[in-house]
C-alpha cells in the first residue's frame, strides 16, 4: 500500500498530463502536488525502516509472483527520500508552472504548450520508473526501471529541439544503452551464477536471495559480472571514462531534469552499482571490488578536476563537478564502513547540493541568456539571491562549511588514511584542491564584475524574493543541518544502510 | 702605503709659520685668530656663493684652504649649506640668473651672520658692468659688512676682509 | 564566570551579526555592529586573561553538533587563551576603528551589510579556533575564518584586483586546509580527533608520520601565516580588504598560523626530530628577509605592510624554530626562552601591525590613495594619524624602548643562547639566523623611515594629499588604542613574559621556567646572558630628554627661530617634484640586491622635434621580477594548464571515442578480472 | 651612589671628550696632509657658536624635524649610560646590554634619517636613503660580533664581557676576538661616517651620506645633533677599546683607579683616533655602491669570527 | 532428442548467430543490415524454441514468440521504412575499413573465448560451449557502435548486441525468470522507439543521419 501513494502519484500525474490536451498549469500544479504524497510515502517507509520494520508489496498474481517484487530496507528508504525530495522540488520549480509560461522577456526560452505536455507526461514517468528502481526487489526488475529512466529521459532532454540538444540526447541514448546493456550482462553473468549452482528459481534475482547465497558463488564469474555490472551502472552513474555524456546531457536539458538527472538518478545509479557491490564482496570479499571503485574513482576525479581548470561553460562545470563527486563517492565506498558512511551521507549532501544548483543555474541562464561564465558577470549585483545562493552552494560543492560536503569529505579522507591509502588520499586532496581554485576563479568571475550584454542593469537589482527561492532554502536549510550535525532518524538510517553494504 | 707615508713624513709641514716678526700681512692674519676666538667661538663657518664670478676669485678663495695658507687652523672651514654658515663669500657680480639665489642664501643662513663681498666685481660689477646678463653689484641685494677689492684679490686680501666682517660682527 | 563570558562573547558577535544583516547602516547601525564586535572580542578578552590568570582552562562540549566527529569540542587553555588576547587587543579598536571608517560605503559601493555580517562571523570563527579541542571543530573554525575573511576581502569588489586578490587568497587559504587535514588525519591515526587522544597517538606515531604530520601542517599553517613561498597571497589580499580588516587579518587571523605551529608541533606532537627546528628557524629566517626586501620594493603603502607581515612572521618563526631546536636537545629553559620571544613579537606584531594597518587607512580614507608617491605632508593635516603611524613604524623597527624591540631581543638572547647546543653543526645555524634577523631590523627600520617619510612628511605630491583631512574620532580612538597598546607592551616586558611563560608551561613538556627568569624592573634570561629593562631605557630616555633642553636654556642657549624657504641651493620654488621619491628612496638598496630583484629598466626619452638637445620628458620604469611567482608558482599553473588542457581532448565530441572509451575499459578490466 | 654618581660622570666624560675626539682627528690628518690644521679643541667652539646662533627651519618642515635632534642626542647620550668607559661592570650594566645600545644608536638613526626627509629636499631624502641604507647592511655585521664577544663572556652585558675577558685574558687574542674587532671596526667607520664610506669633511652634496640629511640643520639644532654623532664616535671607539682590550677599566671606584681609567681611556681614544686619521689618509672614499662589498667583507669577517668561536670552544 | 544432440545444435545456432553479426561487418548497404540482423532473430527465436523443448521449458516458448515478433517483424519493418526514408543508397563509410574490422572482430571473439572460459568451466548445461560465442556476438555489436557512421547502423549495431545478451542468457541460465524477460522485452521496444524517433530528429535537423557530424558539444 505504502509503495502504492509512493509509486502511483508520479503515475497518476503522467496520465493526467497525457489526456489533458493541450497543456495546462493546472496539470503542472496537480502533477506537483501529488508529488508531495510521494514524498510523504517516502518518509513513512523511511519511518518504518527505522523502527525495524521491512515493507514489502505484498501482491500476488495468478502468473506472476509479485510479492516481494517492491521492498524496502534502510538503503532503499534513503535513495527515496532523495528521489522523492528532488523530485517534489523539481516539478515545483517545473517550466510551466506560474509566470514562467509567458514571460516574454526570456524568447526562445519559453515553452509552447506542446513542449510542456511532453515535459510533464515524461518528468512523472521518469521519476516513476527511479521510485521503481530504489524500491525493487529483485535485480532484474531493478535494472529494467533503471533502462526505463534512460528511455523516458532521452524524451525530455531535446525539449528544445535544436541541434545541440540533439546531439545531447543521442549521446545520451547510445552511451546509457550500451552501458546499461552491459548491465544486463552483469544481471545475467550473476544469475548464471546461481542458475548453475542451485537451478531454476524465480526468486534467484531477488537481491536477498542473491546476498544470502552470494558466499558459495563463484568468485571468477562474479568477478566478471561485476566488472560489467560496474561499467553498466557506472555508465549511468558517470564514472570516468563513462562520464562523457554528462556534460553534454546537463548541458542541454531543461533545468529541473538536469536536476532529477545530477542528483536523483544518479545517486539511483549508484545504489544499483552498491547493491551488486554488496553481492560481489560477499562472494569475493572486500578487496577486489574496492579495488576497482578506487581506481575509477580516483580516474574520475583527475578528469574531472582537470576539466573543470578551463571550463567556459557554467552548466558543463556542474557536470564535471558530478563527476567528482561521483569519484569521491566511489573512493568512500571503497573505504570500509566509515568511508561508505560518509560516502551515503555525501550522497545526501551532493543531492541537495546539486539540485539547488541546477535550478539556480537554471535562474541565472534565464537572466543572461548565455551559458558562458564569461559572459555572466556582476551576480551579486544583477541578482541578489540567487547570486548568493549561488555563492553558497558552488562553496558548499567544493567543501566549504558550513555546508555538510565539508564534513563528509573530512570524514572520507579520515576512513581513506586510516585504511592506509596515504598516496592515493594525498593525490585526491590535491585534486581537489586543483577543482576548488579553479571554482573559486570561476565563481568570482560570476559574482564580481559588469555583466556583457546591456541590457541587464546592474544599479537596480530586480530580482525579488520569491517562493521560489524560498523553496531552495529548503535545500539551503538541508545543507546547513547535515554540515552541523546529524539527526538522529537519519543516522540510524545511514548507520543500517552502512550495514547492508559493507560488512566490516 | 709605506711610500705614502714616508713622502708625509719627509715633505713635513708647509703651511706658512706664523711668527710675531713676520710681515704686515701675518700679523693680520694673527689678529683674524684673535678676534674669531672671542667672537665666534673661533670656529667660523664659510658658504661661498658664486653670484656670477669669472672663477678667478675662486680660485685664490680655494687657495686658502690649501696647506700653504691652511685657513683652517683659525677654525675657519668651508661649509655645504647656508644653514651652517656664519659668513657668506660672495663672489662676482650678482647676474640677473643669481639674484635671487643670493638673496635665498641670505635668507637661509641664520643670524648672525656675515657678509663679504670678494673681488672687484662684487662692488662694481667690473668689466661685466653694463652686460644685459648683470643685475648689479652684491651690496644691492644683500647688506655687504666688507668688501675685499682686487682682481682677483690674494687669499690674504680675503683673509684680511674676514677680519673687518668679524669686527662688525654684532656683540651679544 | 567564564561560562557567562562565553556566552556573551558568542551572543555579542552574533547579535552584531545579525544587526548588520537588518541593515546595519547609518552611523546608529555601523556603530550597533562595532559594539557587537567590541563587546564580543572584550568578553572573549576577559575570558582568556581569566584563564591566563587563574591557569584553569575553560571547557565545553557539544556533541550533538558536528556528531560525526565527536561533537563540537572547546577548551580553551592558557596557549589558546594568549591567542584569544591577541584576537581581542586587535579586534576591539579594529571595530572601533570600522565604525567609522565604514562610512564612505554608506553610498553602496560596498555592502554593508555583508561587510558587518563577515566581520562579525571572522571574529567569532577566529575566536573559536583558538577554543577548539577536537580536530573537526578546529578545521570548520578554520575554514569558517578563513571564508569570512574572503568576504572581508571581496568587501570592495569592484576596485581592480580584488576578484584576483580574493581568488589568490581562497586558493593558498585552501590548500592549507587541504595540507592541514591531511596532516590532522595522518596524526589521528584512525583513532579520535579529540586533542587529548592525539596527544597519546602521537607518542604511538611512527617518526615518519610524525614528520609527515609536521611537514604538512607546518606548510598548512604556514600557508596561513604567510611564510615564503606560500606568501604571495598577503600582498594581494590585505591591500584589497576595507582598512580595519586588513588590521585584523594581517596583525591577528595570520597569528592563527603561529597558534597552529605551536599547537600541533609542540603541544600536540611533543617536539620532534632537531630539523623540524631548523626548519621553522631555516624558513623563518627566509620569510623575514624577504619579506622586508620585498617591502622595500613597493609604494603601495598596504602591500609594503603586508610584505612586512611576511617579515614578522618570520621573526616569530624564528624564536619558535630556535625553541623547538633547543626543546630537541632538552636545553627547556632556553626553549621557553625562544618561544616566549616568538609569542612575544606574535601580540608585539598584532598590536603594532593593526595600528599600521589603521593609519594607512586613514591615510586612504584622507586621500583615497595607497600610493606613497602620491602622499606626503599628511602630518600637517593628520597630526594624530601622524603620530600613531610614527609609534607604529618605531615600534616595527624595533626601537626601544616599544615593544617591537623586547620581542626582538629575546628572540636575540634566544639565538645566542645557541652555542650552548651539543652538535656544532645545529648550533651553527644560530649566528646564521642571527645575522638575517639583524639584517632584517635594520632594512625594516629604513623601510619605514620611507614609508613615514614619504607618506607624512615634505610636501604633498598629489591634490588629495594636499587637502587630506584628519579622521574621525572613531577611527582616531582606535589608533589610540593600539598606540598605548605598542608603547604598554614594550614598557611592561617584564609582565607580559612572565605570562607567557605560563602559557607555554606544560606544552610538550616544558616545565615552568617563569622562575628562570628574574621579573622585577629588568627582563633578565635565564643565566644572565642578557639583562635589560625597557621601563629603564624609556626613563632614562624620558629624564634626559626632559633634561637637554632644561639644560639648554639654562645655559642661555640661543633660542630664536626663523621660519624661512627650504634650502635647496638657491633654486626659486620649491615643489613636491623635487622631492625624493619611494623609489628614489629604495634605489641604493635595489641596486644592492639587484640579484634577488632583477630589476628591469625602461627609460625613454622624448626630444623636442627641433633639437636634440632639448628633452621633453622622460620616461623611467623599473619593474622588479615576482622571484615566487615567476619561478613557483607560474610553473604549477602552467603545468595545470597543460594538464587540463590534455584531459580537455578527452571530451572531443565524438560519439565513437566515447563509445570506444567503453569498449576499451571493459575489455581492460576483464582482461584484469580473468587474471588479477 | 657613588656608582651612580659615576655613571653620570663617565656620561659627562663622554660628552666632553667627544668633541675632542673629533678635533684630535682632523688635526692628526691635518698634519698628515702636512697642513698645520685646527687646534684639536675647535670642535668645542664650533659647538658654542652653533648654540649661540638661531635657527633657520624650512616652511615645509614639521614639527618632527624640531623633535628629531632631541632624541638623536639624547638617544646618544642615553647609551653613555650604559657603556663601560671609566668602570665595569656598571650600576646601569642590567638596564640594557649591548644590544640595547645597538638599538638606540638605531633609534637616533632613524629620527635623524626621518628628519632628513621632512624639508622636502632632494638632499635629505637622498642621505636618508643612503644612511639607512649602510645602517641596515652594518647592523648583522654589529649582531654578529655581538654574538662572536657574547660567545666568549656568556653574557650579552656589557659588565660580564668586560669581567670575563679580564679573567681570561687569553680571549683577547683568540682569532675569533681579533676578527670580531676587525668587523666591529669596519662598522664602526660606517656607522659613524667616516672613510671610505663617508667624508666627514665632504663639501659635495652628491657624496654625502651623512652631511646631506643634516644640510637643513641650525644653530642648535645643529650643535646637538653634531655632538650626538661625535658622541657616536666615542661610543663606538669605546666599546672596540673596553670590550676588545678592557684592561685600564677601574674595578673598583677608587679615584686612583678611576684616574687611571680616565686616562687609559683618553689613550685608547687617541690611540684609535690615530688608526681612523691613517686609514683615512691612505685610503678615498668608497663609491656608495662598493659599500656593501665592504659591509658584507665585515660581515664574513664576525662570521668567521663566530664560527672560530664555535670551533674552539 | 538427447544432450549430445542439443549441445550440436545450440552450438550450431550461436555459430549462425554470431556469424550473422559478422556479416554485418562485411556488408557496406544499411538494406543489408537489416536483413542479417532479421536472420540472426530468426535464428535466436529458433534456438529459443529449441532450447524451451528440451529443457521443458515452457516460458521460453512464450518468450521465443516475443521475439520473433520483436525483433524479426516489427523493428526490421520500422528500420526499413526508416531505411527507404532516408537511405541514401550510399555505400557506408566505416571509421575501420572491412578488411581491420573482421580481423579485429575475430580477436574480440578470441577475447570473448578468453574471458568466458571459467563460465564454461563452471556451467554444466549442454549449452555451455556457445557461451563464447554469444559474449562475441555482444562484443561485435559493440564493435559496430563503434564504427559505422549512420545512426541506423549503430541501432542495428545495438539491436545485435542485445541479441547476444538474450543468447548469452539462453545458453548460460535457459532464460532469465519471465518478469524480467518481459521487461527487457519492453525496454527494448520502448528503447529503440525513442531511437526511432531520434533518428527522425536527426535527419531533420542535421539533413543526414550521419553521427560524426554531431561533434558540436565537447570539452
Amino acid at each position: 500500500m505504502i509503495f502504492f501513494l509512493l509509486i502511483f502519484p508520479s503515475l497518476l500525474a503522467a496520465l493526467i498530463a497525457t489526456l489533458v490536451r493541450p497543456y495546462r498549469a493546472i496539470v503542472g500544479w496537480i502533477g506537483a502536488w501529488l508529488s508531495l504524497v510521494s514524498l510523504g510515502a517516502a518518509f513513512a517507509i523511511a519511518a518504518q525502516v527505522i523502527h525495524g520494520q521491512t515493507p514489502i508489496w505484498g501482491i500476488v498474481l495468478k502468473y506472476v509472483n509479485l510479492d516481494q517484487v517492491l521492498r524496502a530496507d534502510s538503503l532503499s528508504a534513503l535513495l527515496m527520500l532523495c528521489v522523492t525530495g528532488v523530485a517534489t522540488l523539481a516539478l515545483f520549480l517545473s517550466p510551466g508552472l506560474g509566470r514562467q509560461v509567458t514571460n516574454p522577456h526570456w524568447g526562445e526560452l519559453a515553452y509552447s504548450p506542446r513542449q510542456l505536455r511532453r515535459y510533464h507526461i515524461f518528468t512523472n514517468l521518469f521519476i516513476a520508473a527511479m521510485l521503481v528502481a530504489v524500491s525493487a526487489n529483485n535485480v532484474g526488475v531493478m535494472w529494467i526501471a533503471i533502462e526505463a529512466t534512460t528511455v523516458f529521459s532521452a524524451f525530455i532532454i531535446p525539449l528544445k529541439l535544436n541541434k545541440a540538444s540533439i546531439e545531447a540526447s543521442w549521446k545520451y541514448i547510445l552511451i546509457c544503452s550500451v552501458g546499461i546493456s552491459l548491465a544486463f550482462v552483469g544481471t545475467v553473468l550473476g544469475y548464471f551464477d546461481f542458475f548453475t549452482l542451485s537451478g531454476r528459481a524465480e526468486n534467484a534475482l531477488n537481491w536477498p536471495v542473491l546476498l544470502a547465497t552470494a558466499r558459495v558463488l563463484h568468485p571468477e564469474v562474479m568477478r566478471l559480472a561485476f566488472v560489467f555490472l560496474l561499467i553498466g551502472y557506472g555508465t549511468k552513474a558517470g564514472i570516468a571514462p563513462m562520464h562523457t555524456w554528462k556534460p553534454d546531457a546537463y548541458g542541454e536539458s531543461p533545468a529541473p531534469l538536469t536536476a532529477l538527472m545530477s542528483s536523483a538518478l544518479f545517486a539511483v545509479a549508484m545504489y544499483a552499482l552498491l547493491r551488486w557491490k554488496a553481492v560481489a564482496d560477499a562472494t569475493l570479499g572486500r578487496g577486489y571490488t574496492d579495488n576497482l571503485f578506487l581506481a575509477l574513482g580516483l580516474l574520475s576525479l583527475v578528469i574531472a578536476a582537470f576539466s573543470i581548470v578551463l571550463a567556459t561553460d557554467y552548466k558543463r562545470m556542474f557536470a564535471y563537478s558530478s563527476i567528482e563527486h561521483t569519484g569521491l563517492m566511489c573512493l568512500g565506498f571503497a573505504l570500509g564502513p566509515l568511508g561508505t558512511f560518509a560516502a551515503l551521507l555525501h550522497l545526501v549532501n551532493h543531492t541537495a547540493a546539486k539540485s539547488l544548483m541546477f535550478f539556480l543555474v537554471d535562474n541565472i541562464e534565464h537572466k543572461y541568456r548565455s551559458p558562458l561564465i564569461e559572459r555572466t558577470r556582476g551576480l551579486l549585483k544583477t541578482m541578489p539571491w540567487t547570486g548568493g545562493l549561488f555563492a553558497f552552494g558552488v562553496m558548499t560543492l567544493i567543501a566549504l562549511p558550513p555546508g555538510g560536503i565539508f564534513i563528509t569529505e573530512f570524514t572520507l579522507f579520515r576512513a581513506g588514511f586510516a585504511l592506509n591509502h596515504p598516496w592515493l588520499m594525498g593525490t585526491a586532496l590535491l585534486l581537489l584542491a586543483v577543482v576548488f581554485v579553479s571554482f573559486i576563479i570561476h565563481l568570482n568571475k560570476m559574482l564580481y564584475g559588469t555583466p556583457a550584454a546591456d541590457d541587464i542593469n546592474m544599479e537596480r537589482p530586480t530580482e525579488r524574493f520569491s517562493w521560489r527561492i524560498a523553496l531552495l532554502l529548503v535545500n539551503v536549510a538541508v545543507l546547513v543541518t547535515l554540515g552541523l550535525t546529524l539527526p538522529a532518524p537519519l543516522a540510524t538510517l545511514l548507520k543500517q544502510s552502512v550495514a547492508i553494504l559493507a560488512k566490516p | 702605503m709605506p711610500a705614502l707615508f714616508q713622502k708625509i713624513f719627509k715633505t713635513g709641514l708647509v703651511t706658512e709659520t706664523l711668527g710675531p716678526d713676520d710681515d704686515e700681512i701675518i700679523q693680520l692674519v694673527h689678529a683674524v685668530d684673535q678676534k674669531t676666538k672671542h667672537l665666534l667661538g673661533r670656529a667660523l663657518a664659510i658658504r661661498d656663493v658664486d653670484a656670477g664670478s669669472c672663477n678667478g676669485c675662486e680660485i685664490e678663495i680655494t687657495g686658502l684652504t690649501s696647506p700653504v695658507y691652511d685657513s683652517e687652523r683659525f677654525g675657519i672651514h668651508f661649509v655645504a649649506s647656508p644653514r651652517h654658515a656664519d659668513l657668506l663669500l660672495v663672489t662676482g657680480p650678482v647676474t640677473r640668473n643669481m639674484e635671487i639665489p643670493l638673496r635665498k642664501t641670505y635668507e637661509a643662513t641664520p643670524a648672525p651672520k656675515l657678509v663679504v663681498a670678494v673681488g672687484d666685481c662684487a662692488k662694481t660689477c667690473g668689466v661685466f658692468k653694463g652686460s644685459y646678463a648683470v643685475a648689479g653689484s652684491v651690496d644691492k641685494f644683500v647688506p655687504v659688512d666688507v668688501f675685499v677689492p682686487g682682481c682677483p684679490p690674494e687669499p690674504a686680501d680675503i683673509l684680511r676682509g674676514i677680519l673687518a666682517a668679524l669686527d662688525r660682527m654684532p656683540r651679544k | 564566570m567564564m561560562q557567562t563570558l562565553f556566552l556573551i562573547m558568542v551572543s555579542a558577535y552574533c547579535l552584531g551579526a545579525l544587526v548588520a544583516l537588518s541593515g546595519g547602516r547609518g552611523s546608529l547601525g555601523r556603530g550597533l555592529v562595532a559594539l557587537g564586535a567590541v563587546i564580543g572580542a572584550g568578553a572573549g578578552f576577559a575570558l582568556a586573561a581569566n584563564v591566563i590568570l587563574s591557569g584553569t582552562p575553560f571547557t565545553l562540549s557539544v556533541p550533538d553538533l558536528l556528531p560525526l566527529a565527536g561533537g563540537l569540542a572547546l577548551r580553551l587553555d592558557p596557549l589558546g587563551a594568549f591567542f584569544l588576547i591577541i584576537i581581542g587587543l586587535g579586534a576591539i579598536p579594529s571595530s572601533i576603528y570600522g565604525a567609522g571608517y565604514s562610512e564612505v560605503y554608506e553610498d553602496g559601493s560596498a555592502s554593508l551589510r555583508l561587510l558587518g555580517l563577515a566581520l562579525n562571523l571572522f571574529l567569532l570563527t577566529m575566536s573559536l579556533v583558538t577554543f577548539a579541542d577536537n580536530v573537526l571543530t578546529f578545521l570548520l573554525m578554520w575554514e569558517g575564518m578563513s571564508l569570512t575573511s574572503y568576504f572581508l576581502v571581496m568587501t570592495e569588489s569592484r576596485e581592480a584586483g580584488t576578484v584576483r586578490a580574493g581568488i589568490w587568497y581562497l586558493a593558498m587559504t585552501h590548500i592549507g586546509l587541504a595540507l592541514l587535514m591531511g596532516g590532522f588525519i595522518v596524526l589521528m591515526n584512525g583513532g579520535s580527533g579529540a586533542f587529548s587522544d592525539l596527544r597519546t597517538s602521537a607518542a604511538s606515531l611512527s617518526a615518519a608520520s610524525r614528520s609527515l604530520v609536521f611537514l604538512l601542517t607546518f606548510l598548512g599553517f604556514g600557508s596561513k601565516a604567510g611564510i615564503v613561498p606560500l606568501h604571495i597571497w598577503l600582498p594581494m589580499a590585505h591591500p584589497a580588504a576595507p582598512s580595519h580588516v586588513s588590521a585584523l587579518m594581517s596583525g591577528v587571523m595570520i597569528k592563527m598560523g603561529i597558534y597552529g605551529i605551536l599547537r600541533v608541533a609542540l603541544d600536540l606532537l611533543g617536539g620532534g626530530p632537531v630539523w623540524w627546528g631548523g626548519i621553522i628557524l631555516g624558513v623563518g629566517s627566509v620569510s623575514a628577509l624577504l619579506g622586508v626586501l620585498y617591502a622595500l620594493m613597493e609604494h603601495d603603502l598596504k602591500r609594503l605592510l603586508a610584505y612586512h607581515s611576511v617579515e614578522n612572521i618570520g621573526i616569530i618563526l624564528i624564536g619558535i624554530g630556535a625553541g623547538m631546536i633547543f626543546h630537541t636537545y632538552g636545553m627547556m629553559t632556553l626553549a621557553a626562552l625562544g618561544f616566549i620571544g616568538g609569542l612575544y613579537h606574535t601580540i608585539n606584531h598584532a598590536s603594532f601591525k593593526s595600528l599600521l594597518f589603521l593609519g594607512a587607512g586613514s591615510v586612504l580614507h584622507a586621500t583615497h590613495t595607497r600610493n606613497m608617491e602620491e602622499l606626503g605632508g599628511l602630518i600637517k593635516n593628520m597630526p594624530w594619524t601622524a603620530l600613531f603611524f610614527l609609534i607604529g613604524s618605531a615600534a616595527i623597527s624595533a626601537l626601544p624602548p616599544l615593544n617591537g624591540f623586547a620581542s626582538e631581543w629575546l628572540v636575540f638572547q634566544s639565538l645566542l643562547g645557541g652555542f650552548n647546543l651539543p652538535v656544532p653543526e645545529v648550533a651553527l645555524l644560530m649566528p646564521v639566523a642571527v645575522g638575517m634577523l639583524a639584517l632584517t631590523s635594520g632594512l625594516a627600520a629604513a623601510c619605514f623611515v620611507k614609508a613615514f617619510g614619504i607618506t607624512f612628511l615634505a610636501l604633498p605630491r598629489s591634490e588629495a594629499a594636499e587637502h587630506a583631512h584628519e579622521s574621525p574620532l572613531s577611527m582616531q580612538v582606535g589608533m589610540g588604542i593600539l598606540a598605548l597598546a605598542c608603547i604598554g607592551l614594550g614598557l611592561a616586558p617584564f609582565a607580559v613574559v612572565r605570562l607567557i611563560g605560563g602559557v607555554i608551561t606544560g606544552l610538550g613538556g616544558l616545565p615552568d621556567t617563569r622562575a628562570a627568569f628574574t621579573f622585577n624592573l629588568h627582563l633578565q634570561t635565564p643565566g644572565a646572558f642578557g639583562q635589560m629593562s625597557s621601563p629603564l631605557v624609556f626613563l632614562g630616555l624620558l629624564i634626559l630628554l626632559g633634561l637637554t633642553p632644561l639644560i639648554m636654556r639654562l645655559l642661555r642657549v640661543n633660542w630664536q627661530l626663523r621660519r624661512g624657504d627650504t634650502w635647496g641651493c638657491g633654486r626659486v620654488g620649491q615643489t613636491a617634484r623635487m622631492e625624493y621619491t619611494a623609489t628614489s628612496f629604495a634605489e641604493p638598496l635595489r641596486r644592492i640586491f639587484a640579484e634577488l630583484y632583477r630589476p628591469s629598466r625602461d627609460v625613454t626619452i622624448d626630444f623636442h622635434p627641433d633639437s636634440k638637445y632639448f628633452v621633453q620628458s622622460i620616461e623611467y620604469r623599473s619593474e622588479i621580477t615576482p622571484l615566487f611567482e615567476r619561478w613557483l608558482y607560474d610553473p604549477i599553473l602552467r603545468l595545470i594548464r597543460f594538464t587540463a588542457r590534455q584531459v580537455r581532448k578527452l571530451q572531443a565530441g565524438s560519439l565513437y571515442l566515447y563509445l570506444a572509451y567503453i569498449i576499451i575499459i571493459l575489455i581492460i578490466l576483464l582482461l584484469a578480472a580473468r587474471w588479477f | 651612589m657613588n656608582a651612580y654618581l659615576l655613571e653620570i660622570g663617565q656620561a659627562l666624560l663622554a660628552l666632553l671628550l667627544a668633541p675632542g675626539l673629533v678635533g684630535f682627528v682632523r688635526w692628526l690628518k691635518a698634519r698628515l696632509q702636512n697642513r698645520r690644521g685646527a687646534p684639536v679643541w675647535l670642535p668645542y667652539f664650533e659647538l658654542r657658536k652653533l648654540f649661540g646662533k638661531e635657527v633657520v627651519m624650512s616652511n615645509n618642515a614639521s614639527w618632527l624635524f624640531r623633535v628629531a635632534p632631541y632624541i638623536v642626542f639624547t638617544s646618544a647620550l642615553a647609551v653613555t649610560f650604559l657603556i663601560p668607559l671609566l668602570a665595569a661592570p656598571l650600576p646601569f650594566d642590567n638596564v640594557g646590554d649591548l644590544l640595547v645600545v645597538v638599538y638606540l644608536l638605531l633609534l637616533g638613526t632613524f629620527f635623524l634619517a626621518l628628519a632628513g626627509l621632512d624639508p622636502g629636499t632632494a638632499f635629505g631624502g637622498m642621505g636618508s636613503s643612503r644612511e639607512m641604507t649602510v645602517a641596515a647592511l652594518s647592523e648583522p655585521t654589529i649582531a654578529l660580533a655581538i654574538f662572536g664577544l657574547a660567545l666568549g663572556a656568556g653574557s650579552t652585558n656589557l659588565g660580564r664581557i668586560v669581567t670575563a675577558t679580564l679573567a681570561n685574558p687569553g680571549v683577547a687574542i683568540s682569532p675569533g676576538h681579533l676578527m670580531a674587532f676587525a668587523a666591529l671596526f669596519i662598522v664602526s667607520l660606517a656607522e659613524t661616517g667616516r672613510l671610505p664610506v663617508d667624508n666627514p669633511s665632504t663639501h659635495l652634496e652628491l657624496t654625502m651620506i651623512h652631511e646631506a640629511m643634516i644640510l637643513e640643520y641650525s644653530g642648535r639644532y645643529l650643535a646637538l645633533i653634531e655632538w650626538a654623532s661625535w658622541l657616536k664616535l666615542v661610543i663606538f671607539f669605546t666599546l672596540l677599546a673596553n670590550l676588545f682590550i678592557p684592561w685600564g677599566l677601574a674595578a673598583t671606584l677608587t679615584p686612583v683607579a678611576l684616574a687611571v681609567a680616565v686616562l687609559t681611556l683618553i689613550l685608547k681614544l687617541v690611540l684609535l683616533g690615530l688608526i681612523v686619521a691613517v686609514v683615512e689618509t691612505r685610503i678615498a672614499k668608497l663609491r656608495l655602491f662598493r659599500v656593501p662589498e665592504l659591509l658584507g667583507m665585515s660581515f664574513v669577517l664576525a662570521l668567521l669570527a663566530v664560527t672560530s668561536s664555535f670551533l674552539l670552544k | 532428442m538427447n544432450d549430445p544432440l542439443f549441445s550440436q545444435l545450440s552450438t550450431l545456432g550461436s555459430s549462425i548467430v554470431l556469424l550473422f553479426g559478422i556479416i554485418l561487418l562485411w556488408r557496406k548497404s544499411l538494406h543489408a543490415y537489416i536483413d542479417a540482423f532479421r536472420w540472426q532473430s530468426v535464428v535466436l527465436s529458433v534456438m529459443l524454441l529449441i532450447t524451451g523443448t528440451f529443457s521443458n521449458d515452457h516460458e521460453l516458448y512464450a518468450v521465443a514468440l516475443f521475439l520473433f515478433i520483436l525483433k524479426a517483424v516489427v523493428i526490421p519493418h520500422y528500420l526499413e521504412r526508416m531505411e527507404k526514408r532516408f537511405g541514401d543508397h550510399r555505400e557506408l563509410q566505416p571509421y575501420v575499413n572491412v578488411a581491420s574490422s573482421l580481423i579485429l572482430s575475430g580477436m574480440l571473439v578470441l577475447l570473448a573465448y578468453v574471458i568466458t572460459r571459467p563460465l564454461v568451466l563452471i556451467s554444466d548445461l549442454p549449452t555451455r560451449s556457445g557461451i563464447p560465442l554469444a559474449m562475441g556476438l555482444i562484443f561485435v555489436g559493440l564493435f559496430v557502435l563503434v564504427t559505422r557512421k549512420k545512426a541506423i547502423s549503430q541501432i542495428v549495431g545495438f539491436l545485435v548486441m542485445e541479441n547476444g545478451i538474450a543468447l548469452l542468457a539462453l545458453l548460460g541460465t535457459y532464460g532469465t525468470p519471465i518478469i524480467v524477460e518481459l521487461g527487457v522485452f519492453l525496454d527494448v521496444l520502448l528503447g529503440f522507439l525513442v531511437m526511432q524517433v531520434f533518428v527522425y530528429h536527426i535527419q531533420t535537423t542535421f539533413e543526414s543521419i550521419e553521427v560524426d557530424q554531431m561533434n558540436e558539444l565537447k570539452h
